[in-house]
């Protein structure tokens, strides 16, 4: 099989964190993933798109894009969105547990303990995201 | 979810999947209770929440610290496989006391008086 | 909530069918439809899928856009291929339960018979299926 | 999915989602069984299918075109209720048998002798 891919478009509302973390598990299970790391990849994801509705558009109405592909190696998933962009510094110095409001800076933190891999690619509009999992060669069944 | 108030202690029995979605509908209604009943301590008892992400632990962790500021304990109960490496990376355990049963509640305030 | 919608593309591959049913079965049940409904719309978007597939590009790689929408009525599914097209005239003088080969035709009987509207819309390059799926007022909850 | 032959009745317990993708499968394993051993009459169990679509239908009727060819008999087995919509509107019930459980499949066919 061609290597898959999906592209996702949907508006940044709620509701539809969990309709992304249903696709790109459906998506992932094409490929035998253990179960733990599709628990993972659902976490990430979800902080992901989280993220968009939350710093990217601050609430507001707005499109967020989420696109999968395998390669050789393993799985891709990307988060984009057109918001207000991220400030670089803002990623490193949040401090776990102790923050002011009830977004404890957990998002990345688990993106990163939870992925092989996380780039964030602040673009002239908005933030892409992007995750990738590492599938081990004996797992590759598609 | 279930609620219940016993000796002043509230279990929160959390059930499915608990995104940003339902952490907006999980702060409503423990914060409604809190407000409403004479509420010490607070067990969540996590025994079958399927997905929770940050989102999901704002919110314990925000009643954490209101109940703390009250004198109070929040215990976090009957933690399940599928939550817990993302419960190990909080660092929850560091700061709220995790119990397998959410009856050892007793026993550690118990211990405490 | 405003209206919710998803665009989503992946490639004509038959891995991609289950996948596609997941997608729309997660973003119909945002509304409370009932699970017979559930079930209709799966198939119905599973034979308009298998057939981009199938006729669109005879079993050829290309791509496959599919769309899905809330309104004040109901729910619609766009399921959009750039294939060979449809020539009309197949389309009626199909003949159930008497094929030459194994497909007997059913495709658009059940899209027809499980959807409260069906329309096949041939484009410059491709087809474009619109399935659409009533949503009662009092089933509404989102 | 399961395959068994008993007294030249092939029984084939479907399970999961038959779409575009299973259908080859189910048609590649079950014609490899009918071109191997003495196969009559086939009954397609259906009790575990949580979907069908025309691909899947289209294997069935395959099949049922060739083991009829053979002056055999298909028997569809076990209908549920997921399915059961679908399997009226293809009309298969006008040209197959359909028998509430497999083993009535044996009476069906003493009367048949
Ligand atoms: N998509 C985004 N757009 C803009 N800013 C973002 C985005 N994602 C993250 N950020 C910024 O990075 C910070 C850290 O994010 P994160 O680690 O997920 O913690 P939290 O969401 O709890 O603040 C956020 O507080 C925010 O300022
Ligand atoms: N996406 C498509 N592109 C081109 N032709 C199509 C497409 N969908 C359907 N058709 C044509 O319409 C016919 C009827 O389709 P359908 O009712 O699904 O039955 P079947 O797929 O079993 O032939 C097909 O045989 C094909 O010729």
């Amino acid at each position: 099989m061609k290597h898959n891919y999906f592209n996702l478009t949907i508006p940044a509302l709620k509701e539809n964190i969990g309709l992304v973390r249903i696709v790109v598990a459906a998506f992932a299970a094409q490929k035998d993933l253990t179960l733990p790391d599709l628990d993972d990849i659902k976490v990430a994801v979800s902080e992901a798109v989280t993220n968009s509705i939350v710093h990217g558009y601050g609430n507001n109405p707005g499109e967020i894009k989420v696109n999968g592909y395998f390669t050789e190696e393993g799985m891709y998933i990307e988060v984009i969105d057109f918001g207000k962009g991220i400030e670089r510094e803002k990623i490193r110095e949040k401090m776990v547990l102790d923050p002011e409001d009830e977004h404890p800076g957990l998002g990345f933190l688990f993106m990163q303990s939870l992925m092989d891999r996380v780039e964030i690619v602040p673009m002239e509009r908005g933030t892409k995201v992007i995750l990738f999992k590492r599938i081990l060669k004996d797992n590759r069944t598609v | 979810m279930e609620k219940e108030v016993k000796n002043k202690v509230l279990f929160v029995r959390i059930t499915g999947e608990v995104d940003l979605k339902e952490a907006d509908r999980l702060r409503r209604e423990v914060d409604e209770i809190i407000e409403n009943y004479p509420v010490k301590d607070i067990v969540f008892n996590l025994k079958n929440v399927d997905f929770i992400d940050s989102s999901g632990l704002g919110v314990i962790l925000g009643r954490f610290k209101k109940i703390r500021s009250l004198g109070g304990r929040v215990y976090l109960a009957s933690t399940n496989e599928k939550i817990k490496k993302i419960l190990e990376l909080s660092g929850f355990f560091r700061i709220m006391k995790g119990i397998s049963r959410e009856e050892e509640v007793w026993e550690e305030k118990a211990y405490e008086a």
